[in-house]
């Protein structure tokens, strides 16, 4: 029986040890880590609405907060929301920033494992600033009649950016006009 | 007519106009014959003479050598000049007795019961044994074994085999136009040894005179039908005769026809029968084809037992092209043999001889998979999958896929588009898988 | 802080939990394995990450014991563990001298084979022997479809420019793949040094033996080696002269009476007088109990000689002697 | 010289994913470019060698029964390390690698074989041992993520270098180009050797 | 000796028949459908087709030579590969598409297993499927109308000119993929300025799928698509002459087809189960590659079963596939993957069907 | 209903859309290891899906109660591994002891599994798509299944193809990949497939 315990206790030994210096490790990258994800999220707002340079949260859309962005002056000059919705093989998220309008100001995929080639060509810029300047009624995809020239040979892709950012404009509006 | 049949099966061109309408004719007394001891399944016979001892015709020369075995006659009078290993219809070697012949073909003394049928059935099952009977159809199973079922296995039904699905071949077809009489009376017999109440003769459908013949013949014999068979090979194979007949399955991995309550004999196996009960006959003599596209008189045979072949050629008026290859028996299941100088024996139906065109070799390709040979394998086994096994020493899928049920009938390798040497994988595989589980 | 105690608490009791759970468990249901099996599973890494085609290193070490598995299979344990495994299974590898294979027949070229017929078949010798006996005239010899070619699993036999099955005596490792594969049993296993061999299986009578053979070197059962031969190693078989590996000292006395050349010595020309090489010799006394004719002399552990008189040039001593310091001279 | 032999063995002849088959899930799966095949490279020879030190080093303290265990949690706590550092250094790469890097305890069970396989060595040859089976690998899903990469995109290391008019032969990054592009690689493998 | 008898194992006579005799027959009977298809599409289609051909007998030539094995060419067994790699691709493909394709039939696709009969894959599938794979948009869109000018086999009068995108629609698409398309959602409501608008046009189009006329047009060719599935009726001749030739067997199509038109007939429609017309599981008969697949396709020899049963239950694994992918899936067309997919139970299937020897049940009593 | 349906369609995803050895690259070793033989295949599949449910139970229940609750979601990886491993062997002693027959046809596999991607790659994938306990246990079961079909898929191909004329440098290993690279194009047909 001793034998045993022998045993337990070496395995014990050696997790103590292991856990102990990962404990430290994880308490050394943790704050890293969140502070990179909190820049990562800052900069994605900021890449899609520059001219911000606040911003608060006003709701909660898809489980993601809704900003509105402020300048120095503490104007509204827009607002950044996350659409997300199922393309081909993934959902295919997106940072979204609005202006004040309702016309999108720029987009860009925050996350998505579309095919290679294919869907995850939606990560080039050729086909984000498809996005640039357009309103909802714009955002309706070739194949499906509107102008939104869709990604080659991923039109399934297209249409979940497309249409998911289409139902957070609508959310969106619904939202801020609700509040005025 | 709707022609009763069994499942799978192929339809070779069957070559029978060669030797169809040619009457059976005797062959003149050969000079020499050679016996071998073993021409039926089972124990070689044992020779009871030595060289130089004078014999006559039908005087026993060898005892059988076992229960399943049979006694051999000789078949002509002479005196004993050689016993040693002599080509066999097989292929292989095999001891035989030669007689050199003096030509007076004086015979030991036979009966005449004409109240043959009164006979007790001992007395019949003695007189078969005593002849040296076994199958003529192609086996050469010993006929006194077939007819003498265990207690707890009854017969029923007896079919006389009449098909001759064999291509070429006319011997059976020959013998039921010029002896029906005689076959009808051994198959009277047979019903009587093994007491069964129905008789069955079957013929295959290219055959109408025959069937003609026959179902004019058996009028009014209640008990014995004449059916007509479609034309297919392997009709005349026992298993696939029974089922078209009878609707009865024998058993697989080495069941017995009488497990079914059925016995199957040749129609010729029947007048040897016959012979043996009236006559005391030992059997001595059987029709043989002699055919082929290269024969210059192809023609039905009576010849004494132990001619060499190429007497019978002799008798043919020999070939017309260089013969390139010499089958004995049909041509689906016969044997390739490499010289003329073999034998005839009980069980030879047939001398088939193909010119050097015909006997070309083809080539193996691979299996194509396409399925054919399961399509047509009338035991129902995929010959493909059986041989793959083989070639790639597979035993034990060999024995699943079930080669020990191959009758080797060869319809597989006859349709299969790549050639496989269907028959000749299965052979080592048989053999293999019975050494496997011997061990 | 309190992460790190957390942590260690949680880990440091999943650990002791599983640690005694399993050392607990593994006595409540221990079962008892044969202990080689258990070596041999102590040997390999225990990762078992099936690169072996079985499920698990345990398992392998069960197919090496029981099912004789090959030894060389772990990929993650690799040379080191093929060295270690085969120490352990070592302990029961017989010392018996390596064996190889001979093919008793000298017949089976393209130009050495008198044909019966033209055979059409499979190309395999199985099926070759099954019709008709064989293709060729003998009916003892080789029909030379090669199966025993395709038996080898090393490569070892291969066809000279005659078409004759040629034994690689380097490469055969004595499995007896080929031996099992002939159908007409024309291969046996001999023991390596053994030199002299009749090739010839043929149990025909002697001129018909002869007519037979392509090669015309067919035993014609004569006698004359049985006769020749000075330790009784050869015997009549039906016509067939059989020598007995056992008594046999190949000394090619046989060889040199045999009127068929049926009987074969490689060495007959070379064969000379053994020499010892007196620096290496170390005395082992191998070679003199091994010696047919006792043409070696020397005590333990002091300089063998040879008896130039009586030595025989079979050459046993320099297939046996360790230290390979044997000559013929 | 023996040192070297333990260094590069791992190169070709023992290659681990080449000649072994072993650690295969990782090398398909990220080997859909160069630049993934390399950080996973780095992070599994860095859990293969410092394992490899850290065992040699306690290997007297541990008794038989409890290697296997205490060996995963030796590599377990490694692999944890470079899963943290990279997340938060190289948040990309990490991205990219997704659950392959939690695997690695996997496959570094597998590689880091020398230790458990009698745990007889010492620390130095652990060293050049765990950093030989590391190279090997790396060495080989590099060569993988580059055949992948230059005929599925065209690209190595993320630059174009076959012509505009080249049009990628997209299956060589999806799944099943990954096994036909190792199964040949492998059959090349063999072929060379004979 | 004196004379040298040829001696072989029984039979000792064989059917006339041999491998190269049934792949060329094969040849032979897919001509109708290359003649159709060049009536219907143009030069172009001989010209693929024979770009496949051809680079299917140079790959397999180079590979055998450098496997130093017998080079077998001209049994025909690359051409009819070549032929029907060529046949899975649409006319507006490049040149060197069905070359790809051909070069990775055989040498994958084939020559790695160790050549014709070795081969678990159906090689010309499995190259259509690395097609697909690696070029999405050549092998799926692009379609060439007929020369009576029909893509999707619809009459554009059916809806209103009005509705631009229903009209692009079924100008553009094959009838599978419009068929396709009519069941995505998001598709339909903009036929239309409203919703039950859009859905109405929607259900017009997918009634007229379905309409007498329409498989008429299927039935001849007047459809787009890929070279080799263009006219069902040509295919339907040469899958007679095989059958006629004994060269393939009732099994395979017909369980593949009955099930297709079995399913179909339940689920095939867009509003429920049973809602379809019983013209339906015909218009899915006949459109795409089900006809060219399920005689020419799933009936090759050596990727599928060789036991009776076994082609049987491969038959009905390619029909349900089949109709699942064309139903749910993300492609418009299932037969090639299902045919692919089946392929890989083939194995399998063969060993859990081997028949009964003829006898094996004891009979009774 | 509405469950039902979800439940059907996570099974379609885990075992032919998202097939955790042709998709995504899990089980491998194992996959070309065990393959070799059906009946193994077989065995080893059965054996996989246990062992893939059990760690899926238990693994949940780690990180929902211990690791969450107490921010140690950084032992993860450890927590899992060592889990999975004791529990593997936990039941491979018990089984072997108390169920001899159940051994002899699945026991002998369950050391094999521990290191098998698959098996700690399902546990982790639980928890990052965030599934519930029910969802989980289910998730595991079905990439079991998933797998053990590619697996007797595989096993049934490779003995047929131990009985051709595969080129020698391709014969083993390699040709095992190709098979698996032709079986992930023909599973490509299932992609996007919606239910
Ligand atoms: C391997 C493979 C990957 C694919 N990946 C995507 C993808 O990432 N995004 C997408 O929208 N469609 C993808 N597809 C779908 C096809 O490209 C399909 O043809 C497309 O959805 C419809 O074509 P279109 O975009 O030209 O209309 C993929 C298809 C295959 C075979
Ligand atoms: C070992 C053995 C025993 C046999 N025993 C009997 C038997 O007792 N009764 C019988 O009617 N047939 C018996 N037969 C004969 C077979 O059923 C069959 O008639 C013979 O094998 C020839 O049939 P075939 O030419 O169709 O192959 C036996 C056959 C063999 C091989
Ligand atoms: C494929 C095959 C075909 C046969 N064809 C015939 C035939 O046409 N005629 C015949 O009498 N026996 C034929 N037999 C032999 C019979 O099966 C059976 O052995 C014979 O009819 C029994 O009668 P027997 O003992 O009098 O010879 C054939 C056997 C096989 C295996
Ligand atoms: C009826 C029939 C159908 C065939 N179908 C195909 C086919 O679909 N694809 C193909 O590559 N070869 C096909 N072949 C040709 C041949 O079987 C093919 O090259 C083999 O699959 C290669 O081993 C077919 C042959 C026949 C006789
Ligand atoms: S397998 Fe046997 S029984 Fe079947 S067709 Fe071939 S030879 Fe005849
Ligand atoms: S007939 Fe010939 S090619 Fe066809 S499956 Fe049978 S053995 Fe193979
Ligand atoms: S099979 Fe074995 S015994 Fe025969 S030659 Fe080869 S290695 Fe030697
Ligand atoms: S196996 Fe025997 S018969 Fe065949 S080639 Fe070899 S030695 Fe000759
Ligand atoms: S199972 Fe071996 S690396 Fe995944």
């Amino acid at each position: 029986m001793k034998y045993y315990f022998r045993l337990g206790f070496v395995l014990l030994v050696i997790t103590v040890v292991a856990s102990g210096i990962l404990a430290y490790l994880n308490s050394i990258t943790k704050p890293i880590i969140d502070e990179n994800n909190r820049i990562a999220k800052e900069e994605a707002r900021l890449h899609v609405l520059p001219e911000a340079v606040s911003f608060d949260s006003i709701f909660v859309y898809n489980d993601e907060n809704v900003y509105q962005g402020k300048n120095d002056a503490g104007d509204v000059v827009g607002y950044t929301f996350v659409a997300s919705q199922y393309g081909y093989s993934s959902d295919v998220k997106t940072m979204v920033g609005v202006l004040p309008d309702f016309k999108i100001n720029k987009i860009s995929i925050i996350e998505q494992k579309e095919t290679p080639g294919l869907g995850a060509n939606c990560e080039k810029p050729e086909f984000l600033q498809r996005f640039d300047n357009l309103s909802e009624q714009g955002l309706l995809v070739d194949k499906d009649g509107g102008g939104l020239k869709s990604i080659t040979g991923a039109t399934m892709t297209t249409r979940a950016i497309a249409y998911s950012i289409k139902d957070g404009l609508e959310e969106l509006k619904e939202k801020v006009d609700e509040e005025k | 007519m709707g022609l009763k049949t069994f499942p799978g099966g192929i339809h070779p061109h069957d070559f029978k106009e060669f030797s169809k309408d040619m009457p059976i004719e005797n062959l003149p007394l050969p000079k020499k014959v050679v016996i071998p001891v073993s021409q039926h399944i089972g124990a070689p016979s044992k020779p009871i003479v030595k060289k130089g001892d004078e014999v006559l015709t039908g005087q026993k020369i060898a005892e059988p050598g076992g229960f399943v075995s049979i006694p051999m006659h000789a078949s002509i009078s002479g005196k004993i000049t050689k016993i040693a290993r002599f080509p066999h219809p097989t292929g292989a070697m095999v001891m035989g007795i030669e007689i050199t012949g003096n030509g007076e073909d004086k015979w030991v003394e036979l009966v005449d019961d004409e109240k043959y049928l009164d006979l007790p059935v001992e007395e019949m099952k003695s007189r078969i044994s005593e002849a040296g009977i076994c199958g003529m159809g192609g086996a050469g199973f010993p006929t006194h074994v077939k007819i003498s079922p265990p207690k707890d296995k009854p017969i029923d039904t007896v079919i006389l085999n009449g098909v001759e699905c064999e291509p070429y071949l006319t011997a059976d077809y020959r013998i039921m136009m010029e002896q029906a009489d005689d076959i009808l009376a051994g198959l009277k017999i047979l019903l009587k040894i093994v007491n069964a109440e129905k008789g069955i003769i079957g013929i295959e459908a290219n055959k109408p005179e025959a069937i003609k013949k026959m179902k004019a013949l058996v009028k009014n014999e209640p008990n014995i039908k004449v059916i007509g068979l479609k034309l297919k090979y392997p009709q005349g194979a026992e298993k696939q005769l029974i089922y078209a007949a009878t609707k009865r399955k024998v058993p697989n991995k080495g069941g017995l026809p009488m497990e079914v309550k059925v016995i199957v004999q040749n129609v010729g196996t029947a007048i040897a029968i016959y012979e043996a009960v009236r006559f005391k006959k030992p059997l001595i003599d059987r029709v043989i084809t002699v055919s082929g596209k290269i024969v210059n008189k192809p023609k039905n045979i009576k010849a004494r037992i132990g001619t060499l072949f190429f007497d019978l050629l002799d008798f043919c008026e020999g070939t017309k092209e260089e013969i390139g290859k010499i089958i004995s028996g049909g041509p689906l299941m016969g044997f390739a043999i490499s010289t003329l100088e073999t034998p005839l024996t009980k069980g030879s139906s047939g001398l088939i001889l193909l010119n050097k065109k015909d006997a070309q070799k083809d080539e193996e390709s691979t299996c194509l998979r396409c399925g054919r040979c399961v399509d047509i394998c009338p035991m129902n086994l995929v010959p493909s999958l059986i041989a793959n096994s083989v070639r790639y020493d597979d035993w034990d899928s060999a024995e699943k896929y079930g080669v020990m049920d191959c009758m080797k009938c060869g319809s597989c390798a006859y349709v299969c588009p790549s050639h496989i040497k269907l028959i000749q994988w299965i052979d080592i595989g048989k053999l293999k898988v019975d050494e496997k589980n011997r061990k | 802080m309190s992460i790190i105690l957390y942590s260690i608490a949680t880990l440091g009791i999943l650990g002791l939990i599983y640690g005694i759970g399993l050392a607990f468990a593994s006595k409540k249901f221990h079962v008892e394995v044969d202990p080689k099996i258990e070596e041999i599973n102590e040997v390999l890494p225990g990762v078992n990450c099936g690169a072996c085609g079985l499920p698990g290193c345990s398992a392998y070490a069960e197919a090496i014991v029981t099912r004789n598995e090959e030894i060389n299979k772990c990929a993650p344990g690799g040379d080191a563990a093929v060295k270690v495994i085969a120490k352990i299974l070592g302990i029961k590898a017989s010392t018996k001298e390596r064996q190889i294979a001979v093919i008793h027949c000298q017949s089976g070229g393209y130009d050495n084979t008198f044909l019966r017929y033209n055979y059409q078949g499979i190309c395999t010798c199985k099926a070759a022997v099954l019709i008709t006996q064989g293709p060729n005239l003998c009916n003892y010899g080789c029909v030379f479809q090669n199966d025993c070619i395709a038996a080898c699993k090393f490569d070892a036999i291969h066809l000279d420019k005659n078409g004759m099955r040629i034994i690689d005596k380097e490469k055969c490792t004595g499995c007896g793949a080929c031996v099992k594969a002939c159908p007409r049993n024309l291969i046996e296993l001999v023991p390596i040094s053994k030199q002299v061999h009749i090739l010839c299986s043929s149990h025909d009578k002697g001129a018909e033996a002869k007519k037979r053979c392509g090669n015309k070197t067919a035993c014609i059962g004569c006698g004359l080696c049985v006769k020749k031969c000075p330790v009784e190693a050869i015997e009549m078989q039906d016509n067939l002269a059989v020598i007995d590996y056992e008594k046999c000292v190949s000394c090619g006395q046989c060889a040199s009476v045999c009127p068929t050349k049926s009987i074969v010595d490689p060495i007959a020309e070379k064969r000379g007088t053994a020499f010892i090489i007196e620096e290496n010799c170390i005395g082992c006394t191998i070679c003199k109990k091994k010696c047919p004719v006792d043409a070696i002399e020397g005590e333990v552990k002091k300089v063998h000689k040879v008896d130039p008189e009586k030595c025989i040039g079979c050459e046993i001593c320099v297939n046996v002697c360790p230290k390979k310091t044997i000559e013929i001279r | 010289m023996k040192l070297m032999k333990e260094f590069t063995k791992g190169f070709i002849k023992e290659n681990p994913v080449f000649v072994m088959a072993l650690g295969l899930c990782p090398t398909l799966a990220v080997t859909t470019s160069v630049e993934n095949a390399i950080g996973m490279g780095f992070a599994a020879t860095f859990v293969l060698v410092f394992s490899n030190i850290f065992i040699s080093l306690i290997k007297n303290f541990i008794p038989a029964k409890v290697r296997i265990p205490a060996y995963i949690v030796v590599i377990a706590s490694f692999v944890t390390i470079i899963d943290m550092v990279m997340h938060a250094f190289v948040p990309a790469l990490h991205k990219n690698l997704g659950l392959f890097i939690p695997l690695i305890v996997v496959n570094c069970i597998i590689l880091g074989r020398a230790e458990a396989f009698a745990g007889k060595n010492n620390v130095i040859r652990s060293i050049f041992d765990g950093l030989g089976m590391g190279i090997g690998f790396t060495i080989a899903i590099i060569v993988i993520g580059a055949i992948r990469e230059i005929l599925g995109a065209g690209q190595l290391l993320g630059f174009d270098v076959l012509p505009q008019t080249y049009k990628p032969v997209l299956v060589a990054i999806l799944a099943p180009g990954a096994f036909l592009v190792m199964g040949l690689l492998m059959g090349l493998m063999n072929l060379k050797k004979k | 000796m004196t004379d040298v008898y040829a001696v072989s194992a029984a039979p000792h006579i064989k059917q006339r028949i041999s491998v190269p005799s049934v792949m060329w027959q094969v040849v032979l009977a897919l001509t109708p459908a290359l003649l159709a298809s060049i009536y219907f599409f143009g030069t172009k289609s001989l010209w693929l087709t024979l770009y496949g051909i051809i680079s299917a007998v140079i790959t397999e030539a180079v590979i055998q030579k450098i496997r130093k094995i017998p080079i077998t060419v001209t049994d025909g067994s690359a051409v009819v590969t070549g032929m029907l790699v060529a046949f899975n691709i649409n006319v507006s493909a490049p040149w060197w598409i069905p070359v790809v394709g051909s070069v990775f039939a055989i040498a994958i696709g084939k020559q790695i297993f160790g050549g014709l009969g070795f081969n678990i894959f159906n090689p010309a599938l499995l190259a259509r499927a690395f097609l697909v794979a690696s070029w999405p948009t050549i092998m799926t869109s692009g379609w060439t109308p007929t020369r009576l000018g029909s893509i999707s086999g619809l009459n554009s009068s059916i809806i209103p000119s009005t509705a631009i995108k229903a009209q692009n629609l079924i100008t553009s698409a094959t009838p599978l993929n419009v068929a396709q398309q009519l069941r995505d959602k998001v598709f339909t409501s903009g036929f239309a300025d409203n919703l039950a608008e859009s859905q109405a046009i929607a259900n017009t189009i997918f009634d007229k799928l379905a309409d007498f006329g329409t498989i008429q047009n299927l039935f001849w060719g007047n459809v787009g698509g890929v070279i080799g599935e263009v006219s069902a009726a040509a295919l339907l001749i040469g899958a007679a002459f095989l059958a006629y030739r004994h060269i393939i067997e009732w099994r395979i199509p017909i369980s593949y087809i009955g099930t297709v038109f079995v399913l179909t007939y339940f689920f095939g429609g867009i509003n429920g189960l049973f809602s379809a017309s019983i013209l339906l599981p015909v218009f899915h008969i006949f459109a795409g590659g089900l006809i060219l697949g399920a005689f020419f396709m799933a009936t090759d020899m050596v990727t599928s079963p060789v036991t009776k049963k076994g082609r049987i239950y491969f038959g009905v694994g390619c029909g349900i596939l089949t109709v699942v992918i064309r139903m749910v899936g993300g492609y418009p067309e299932g037969v090639s993957y299902s045919i692919l997919l089946m392929n890989i139970a083939v194995p399998l299937i063969d060993r859990y069907t081997i028949p009964k020897p003829f006898g094996e049940k004891r009979i009774k009593k | 209903m509405e469950f039902v349906s979800k439940i059907f369609a996570m099974a379609i995803v885990a075992i032919f859309v998202q097939n955790f050895v042709l998709m995504r690259f899990l089980g491998l070793c194992p996959y070309i290891g065990v393959s070799k033989k059906l009946d193994s295949a077989l065995g080893m599949g059965m054996a996989v899906i246990f062992v893939m449910t059990m760690a899926s139970t238990f693994t949940w229940l780690i990180q929902s109660y211990l690791l969450v609750p107490l921010k140690l979601e950084f032992l993860q990886t450890i927590a899992f591994i060592l889990t999975i491993a004791s529990l593997v062997q936990l039941v491979e002693i018990i089984i072997q002891k108390t169920a001899p027959a159940l051994y002899k046809a699945l026991g002998m596999f369950l050391p094999l599994i521990t290191t098998n991607c698959a098996v700690l790659g399902v546990a982790i994938l639980n928890i990052n798509e965030e599934y519930s306990f029910i969802e989980a246990i289910l998730n595991g079961f079905f990439a079991g299944l998933g797998f053990t079909l590619v697996l007797i898929l595989m096993a049934g191909i490779r003995e047929k193809l131990d009985k051709s004329e595969i080129p020698a440098s391709m014969k083993g290993m390699p040709i095992a990949m190709i098979v698996a690279g032709c079986m992930a194009l023909a599973f490509l047909g299932f992609s996007g497939l919606k239910i």
